[in-house]
């Protein structure tokens, strides 16, 4: 388990040296000059030309790449951003601890209710519980992300006056974008987690465990829940990945100067380092959260545990 | 009716179990009755989906509902009918009086529990021990079954498939059951394996007196362990008495048809007689006789509806 | 007298399917939505009561009426027309895209999934760098590299979708892979390519399916965004998400702009829920016991 | 069966939450904004408190440094954060800093400034800071008009020398408006150029700053200009807080404004402001707009379409109809053009108003249109997208599809846009959007001037002498007078190498917190300066 973690971890080197070439590439070939975007409207091309120079836009992809892969592997340095003229690093971690709240509390969410939500509708298949839970469950992924958080706001904030309308502060300002951000996944979850409770539910251990005499509970929790974790978890895991990389729509309706609006502004006016370190940054956190997932399938499920020790299944197989 | 539930230890009588799905019913078990003495063997006999396991399923009560409902019948134990006692109760029944063995040791264990524990749960449940006193219990089935206690922490998983039929029949024992329901206990392991687990089944099974309902479609396993036989098809019984009766004249064409569908050693058979045919569809059965489409001597009247006929000193038949 | 079989209605497994999912109420109705609305794509030009270009300026923001069933745009143009004929671009573009992110995910997976080890780790990290990668970046270059138009168009919204696809399906292949049939398959010499198609991949559709209609209505509304950056369908053709995005700076005011389009992309995405369910239920005979 | 139901409950649900979402319609903002709870918007009730503006900004300025580049974010805040040696007011120049400049030669100016500068972290300012920032401003590249000052120094305690290399009319103004002043002191104490915390001459200062989130600005109550009859608009302090949120999505300005949680924006939707006009505690301000919306022909002699056919180009301005364009693009919040610009500056000659100026007329269109002898008549309009730009593509393109002209759309984001624009491969006709914050004849000079392009032609590749030397006439001081003026723009009108499509007019929605609103140079409300009603 160690030697599979270590083999992971040390993964993340080359894993992060192919996002630094790639995105350098796109951002290389991506049309848009940053020398152009920097000078704004009524810039001359010749004022142009000196800013690319500045910025060292002019020289040969390959020695832009170099230097840029120097920088960051060798000197540990993201850069400073072409705008701000602050280091990229300070900017998104400046802005980091609002995206995961809004990650973290989203996922909270998502898990505690989308999880009973799941388990409710697949234990009474064909039920109430399971019609109310698809209903919400369709919901959840058919309506539009940021009609759902305008409707939300016009309502509980126009018309009411409950809740600020946008913004960040306190726990008030964090309602409504994580209602709307957590909506489609606790979908998600709940589906999710339907049918792999019924799959599990129909499996001949519960069968066995049910024979046992175990209580329904028992049987719900011991045997089924564990079981049906397996797949959730691959979905909470990239629901976790893809809430970190910004949850753009609802960061900009509610302007939350989190990690995908920063980046998104970043993209439109081609402040280079600052896709490129923030790419950097959430490759990292993102390959440490698929570690993590994989950790947990290897915590909740011994044969993938055993698969990740490698040599002593064989022996034992065979025994 | 023939049977008396008063000397069975175990008396079916009149079992129907239907299955509804999207407006389509089908009828798993048709009225199927049999008795089981205490401390003896039955085998319930047939080919795959002709109900067996739902019969098993239905005694223990863990038929899935829905979709599955009992339509009909009753289910004697000690003279108690189990279908009319309440959940929290049967709970307590399953596992402690009546125990089941599943087909199919390579899902009938939990993949991520650690098999002692699949044991000790049961005796923690339904003795009145500490969870320390349910271990060692669990490592003395283990140990009952073959399987050394180093293994208690073990996963399924590191179990071959011979082993974890052990862990299943240890688990099945563990409360010293009155009644063993075994369903298919052999049927997906290699042969040598399966004379060593039916060996252990028999030899467990004398040493507490249990009395067993032994599923099967293998009339091996039938003479090797039941004393009793009852041929299941399409949900219904079409034959039963001694295994001797059975054995040495059946009388259904369907038993008969069974019989010649095993490779004979004595005879130089080029090729095995198996029946023609598929079994009917549960969801839309034939009028009459279930088996007439198959059956070498279909006659019209097969079409109508067809007692059990006695041929004498407990043996039945449903035929003409 | 065909006293040989007595099931004559045990047939091919693509008709049971299609047996099964005939008698699922629900999952019909979703197929019937999906084909009444490709019969309206088909027959949008026919069938629309306007030319779906035609501006009326004194019709500009038209709440529905008789004479506009659901009103004008901001444009003055009949919403219900430009639905008709959005429904064109917009099934299209999400059900080709889903699909073609999904046969590229299908393939990859397989590879991963049967072959693990260090083509799985590879192959795994190099998609680990393509999330990480934010969709808007990767749509940017995508029409840098090779221009706007449908089909690139396409093809930018399916690159997204094929990691999600792909551990979705190495995971389901992971636990098949160990299974006695396909041991079974290999001792007699069954070629990788034929025990992939035949004995695994049919055996993890059910996630699959679940996810390609999932899929569909994302697509939907995310090539709305694509629009912005020149990549998408550009005006006056219509489509359904920039319908949508067009009429969301005037939602509280004329919020029929909105609506129309909103229940348009979610009934599509409902439909092919209930679809997908429906087949899923179908595909799978153990959840129907 | 169940499932149907099922399935008609969904349905109706969703169709509830979208009446209960849309049901709050313009009655509503009145009571809204009393029953606010937000408390980051709360006015305190207490007499002597203190007062406190809210303005909402469309996008994120980024950087506050002095020396950035000009952003639609910057705009917004470029006056509260920052003091210029002079501002413009209705084109004309007022000293700031400034107190008073001379006139050495065409080329040389000398400006003094006030002796009693003082910035808010006490160092005095000094002409040496006056160089200082403008050697800075020069330095960073990003402020592209500082190119033609030929070289800045300090010739005495308060006073500096402007050397340029050309300076045409208005141009002072311009340059001297373009460079904010720090003094060297304070910039090189700060650690990050001033991007979050800058220190400046003006009379609020920097309390709070959330990157992408908020900017919050607290009167010093120390401002050094003492004699309240020389503080410009643009100096001005009638509030003690101004708070600038940053609220991207449009809808949210709109709701922000409705919930009492900002009290003014430049950038409501002209459909959202109608929800203002006449609601309690909201006021809606008409202010002129000086911008205008500009079609330009590709004229570039190898790839231009239009490149020497002028019954083409005339076909096309004939064809399309500014009205419409108004009442579609605009809702109606717009005048028809008149000439290369707006009519609001002050050397626009009213005498053109009368005259035509390409009104639409289709047949005159289709003969010229079959006159130019054109075959392709499929034509790329290139625009940066937006909702307005948008609208006015796709009404251009249905116009022009009137005469048999095929229109596609090449939709750039603003970055891409500004990039093509000086191309001549990716676009036929272009939509752009074009202001000055002086003179008419500065409009001009931004798309016609060929000294402002590498490929020596115009903005749309026009080679053209005569037009060259008109613009140059205009735009010296010397000459800029009506005749001028007149000349180009007849010349311009005759060729035809770009019309003016429509000029917009800008409503501003706010509470009636502000009694009177104020706008800069730019047509960015000066929050300093408006009247308040507290």
């Amino acid at each position: 388990m160690g030697l599979f973690i270590v083999k992971r971890l040390l993964w993340i080197f080359p894993v992060m040296l192919g996002i630094a070439i790639l995105i350098f590439t796109i951002m290389y070939i991506c049309p848009g000059d940053p020398a152009a975007a920097i000078l704004g409207i009524g810039a001359t091309q010749i004022q142009i030309d000196q800013k690319r120079a500045e910025l060292g836009l002019n020289q040969p992809y390959i020695v832009q790449l170099l230097q840029y892969l120097k920088q960051v592997f060798l000197e540990l340095d993201l850069g400073t951003s072409y705008f701000y003229r602050t280091p990229v690093i300070d900017g998104l971690m400046s802005r980091m601890h609002y995206t995961l709240i809004l990650a973290l509390t989203c996922m909270a969410l998502q898990i505690l209710i989308g999880t009973p939500l799941g388990i409710m509708a697949a234990t009474h298949r064909n039920g109430l519980a399971d019609r109310f839970c698809m209903i919400v469950a369709l919901a959840g992924v058919s309506i539009p992300g940021f009609w759902f958080a305008l409707m939300m706001v016009v309502f509980f904030s126009v018309k009411l006056g409950w809740l600020p309308t946008y913004g960040v502060g306190g726990i008030q300002y964090y309602i409504m974008p994580c209602i709307a951000n957590s909506f489609a996944g606790i979908a998600t979850q709940a589906r999710q987690t339907r049918s792999s409770m019924l799959e599990v539910i129909h499996s001949d251990y519960i069968s066995t465990a049910l024979a046992k005499g175990l209580s329904d509970r028992e049987i719900l929790f011991k045997h089924a829940l564990p079981n049906a974790l397996i797949p959730i978890i691959t979905v909470v895991g990239n629901g976790m990945g893809m809430m970190l990389g910004g949850a753009v729509v609802v960061e900009n309706v509610f302007s939350i100067p989190g990690i995908g609006n920063y980046m998104m502004s970043a993209i439109n006016s081609r402040d280079y380092p600052i896709v490129l370190g923030g790419v950097l940054v959430l490759g990292i956190v993102f390959s440490l959260i698929m570690l993590m997932v994989d950790i947990i399938y290897a915590f909740v499920d011994p044969r993938i545990r055993a698969r990740y020790e490698g040599k002593k299944r064989g022996k034992l197989e065979s025994a | 009716m023939p049977h008396n539930k008063s000397d069975a230890f175990l008396s079916v009588q009149g079992l129907a179990v239907e299955y509804s799905s999207s407006g389509e019913v089908i009828h798993a078990v048709n009225g199927v009755s049999f008795d089981l003495k205490k401390g003896g063997t039955l085998g319930l006999v047939g080919e795959t989906g002709a109900g067996k396991t739902t019969i098993a399923k239905a005694i223990i009560g863990i038929l899935p509902r829905p979709p599955a409902n009992v339509s009909a019948g009753e289910i004697f134990m000690n003279g108690r009918d189990l279908l009319k006692v309440d959940n929290a109760q049967m709970r307590k029944v399953r596992g402690k009086e009546i125990s089941m063995i599943f087909q199919d040791p390579m899902t009938a264990l939990n993949p991520i529990m650690r098999v002692g524990e699949q044991i000790a749960e049961a005796i923690f449940r339904h003795e009145q021990v500490t969870k320390k006193q349910a271990e060692d219990k669990g490592k003395e089935m283990l140990e009952m079954v073959g399987i050394s206690t180093e293994r208690y922490r073990e996963f399924p998983h590191q179990f071959s498939g011979g082993m974890k039929q052990r862990v299943v029949i240890a688990m099945a024992l563990a409360c010293n059951p009155s009644l063993i329901l075994a369903d298919e206990p052999t049927t997906a392991l290699d042969v040598t394996i399966q004379a060593q687990v039916l060996d252990m089944i028999r030899s467990l099974k004398n040493k507490y007196g249990t009395s067993m309902l032994m599923i099967t479609h293998d009339l091996g396993v039938v003479a090797e362990i039941c004393d009793d036989v009852a041929v299941v098809y399409a949900g219904e019984i079409v034959e039963s008495g001694s295994k001797e009766q059975i054995f040495t004249s059946p009388k259904h064409p369907y038993t008969v048809g069974l019989f010649k569908s095993l490779p004979d050693i004595n005879s130089d058979m080029e090729r095995l007689n198996p029946i023609d045919g598929l079994p009917p569809d549960p969801s839309n059965l034939p009028a009459g006789c279930s088996f007439g489409p198959r059956c070498p001597n279909f006659s019209p009247k097969c079409q109508d509806h067809i007692k059990l006929k006695d041929a004498g000193n407990g043996h039945f038949y449903r035929c003409w | 007298m065909p006293k040989k079989d007595a099931r004559p209605k045990k047939d091919s497994p693509f008709a049971q399917v299609a047996r099964r999912l005939s008698k699922n109420n629900v999952a019909m109705a979703g197929l019937a939505i999906i084909l009444l609305l490709s019969l309206a794509a088909i027959l949008a030009p026919i069938i629309m009561p306007y030319d779906y270009t035609a501006m009326d300026m004194r019709n500009m923001y038209a709440k529905p009426s008789l004479e506009h069933l659901f009103g004008a745009d901001d444009l003055g143009r009949d919403i219900f027309s430009r639905l008709l004929y959005g429904s064109r671009a917009s099934l299209s573009m999400g059900i080709l895209s889903t699909l073609l992110s999904t046969a590229a995910g299908i393939a990859i997976g397989s590879v991963v999934g049967y072959y693990g080890g260090t083509v799985d780790n590879v192959i795994m990290r190099l998609l680990d760098i393509i999330q990480a990668i934010p969709g808007m970046l990767l749509a940017i270059a995508i029409s840098a590299a090779l221009g706007s138009g449908f089909l690139n168009t396409i093809l930018a919204l399916s690159i997204g979708g094929v990691p999600m696809t792909v551990r979705l399906l190495r995971g389901s292949i992971m636990s098949l892979r160990n299974l006695e049939y396909i041991e079974a398959a290999e001792k007699i010499n069954c070629s990788k390519l034929r025990i992939m198609l035949f004995h695994i991949l049919p055996n993890s559709l059910a996630p699959l399916i679940v996810s390609v209609t999932m899929g569909i209505g994302n697509t939907i509304l995310a090539a709305a965004s694509l629009s912005y950056i020149g990549l998408g369908i550009q005006p006056p053709t219509p489509e359904w998400g920039a319908m949508l995005s067009a009429g969301k700076a005037v939602i509280s005011k004329y919020p029929h702009l909105c609506i129309f389009p909103g229940l348009c992309i979610m009934i599509v995405v409902l439909a092919f829920n209930m679809l997908g369910d429906g087949l899923r239920d179908a595909m799978d005979p153990k959840l129907k016991s | 069966m169940k499932k149907k139901i099922a399935i008609s409950l969904v349905l109706a649900l969703m169709a509830l939450a979208c009446l209960g979402g849309c049901a709050a319609k313009p009655s509503e903002p009145a009571q809204a904004s009393q029953n606010q709870a937000a408390p980051a918007q709360t006015v305190e009730p207490a007499a002597p408190a203190e007062t406190k503006v809210v303005v909402g900004l469309a996008s994120d300025p980024q950087s506050i440094g002095p020396f950035q580049g000009m952003s639609a974010g910057r705009i917004g805040i470029l006056y509260t954060v920052y003091e210029f040696l002079v501002s413009t007011e209705g084109g004309e120049m007022h000293g700031v800093l400034m107190k008073d400049y001379e006139k050495i030669d065409d080329l040389t100016y000398n400006c003094e400034i006030y002796d009693i500068i003082y910035d808010q972290a006490g160092n005095h300012v000094t002409a040496a800071d006056v160089e200082y920032s403008y050697q800075m401003g020069m330095q960073s590249g990003n402020l592209p008009k500082l190119g033609s000052i030929a070289s800045v120094s300090a010739i005495s305690d308060y006073v500096i020398q402007f050397k340029f290399n050309e300076l045409s009319i208005g141009d002072l103004g311009a340059l001297w408006m373009e460079c904010p002043i720090v003094t060297k002191a304070a910039y090189e104490a700060s650690a990050d150029q001033m991007a979050t915390d800058p220190i400046s001459t003006t009379a609020f200062k920097c309390t709070e700053f959330v990157s992408g989130s908020k900017m919050v600005f607290t009167n010093t109550k120390n401002y050094w200009q003492t004699d309240a009859s020389k503080i410009r608009n643009t100096s001005k302090a009638n509030v003690d807080v101004i708070e600038f949120d940053i609220i991207t999505d449009s809808s949210q300005l709109t709701n922000a404004l409705k919930s009492g949680a900002i009290h003014v924006t430049n950038w409501l939707s002209d459909i959202d402001v109608q929800d203002f006009n006449g609601a309690a505690g909201f006021a809606v301000s008409p202010l002129p707009d000086n911008t205008s919306y500009l079609l330009l022909y590709n004229c570039d002699e190898q790839q231009g379409v239009f490149a020497s056919n002028l019954k083409f180009r005339q076909a096309i301005a004939y064809a399309i109809d500014n009205q419409q364009i108004i009442d579609g693009a605009l809702n109606g919040n717009g005048n028809t053009a008149k000439t290369w610009g707006n009519t609001n500056y002050s050397d626009f000659l009213p005498d053109w108003l009368n005259q035509d100026y390409y009104e639409a007329d289709i047949d005159k269109a289709k003969q010229l249109l079959a006159e130019s002898g054109v075959t392709d008549l499929s034509l790329r309009l290139m625009i940066a997208s937006g909702d307005t730009t948008t609208k006015m593509a796709t009404i251009i393109q249905a116009q022009l599809a009137q005469i048999g002209v095929t229109v596609s759309i090449s939709n750039f984001d603003a970055q891409l846009y500004n990039q093509y624009k000086n191309q001549p491969d990716p676009w036929d006709l272009m939509i752009d959007q074009g202001g000055s914050t002086s003179y008419l004849v500065n409009v001009w000079k931004l798309t016609w001037n060929n000294k402002a392009y590498v490929h020596g032609g115009t903005q749309n590749f026009v080679q053209d002498e005569k037009l060259q030397s008109l613009l140059e006439e205009a735009l010296t001081t010397d000459n800029h007078n009506d005749a001028s003026m007149d000349a180009f723009h007849q010349y311009l009108k005759e060729m035809c190498y770009g019309m003016a499509i429509a000029q917009p007019m800008t409503n501003i929605a706010h509470s009636q917190i502000i009694s009177k609103i104020v706008v800069d140079a730019r047509g960015q409300v000066t929050p300093g300066a408006c009247s308040y009603a507290f």
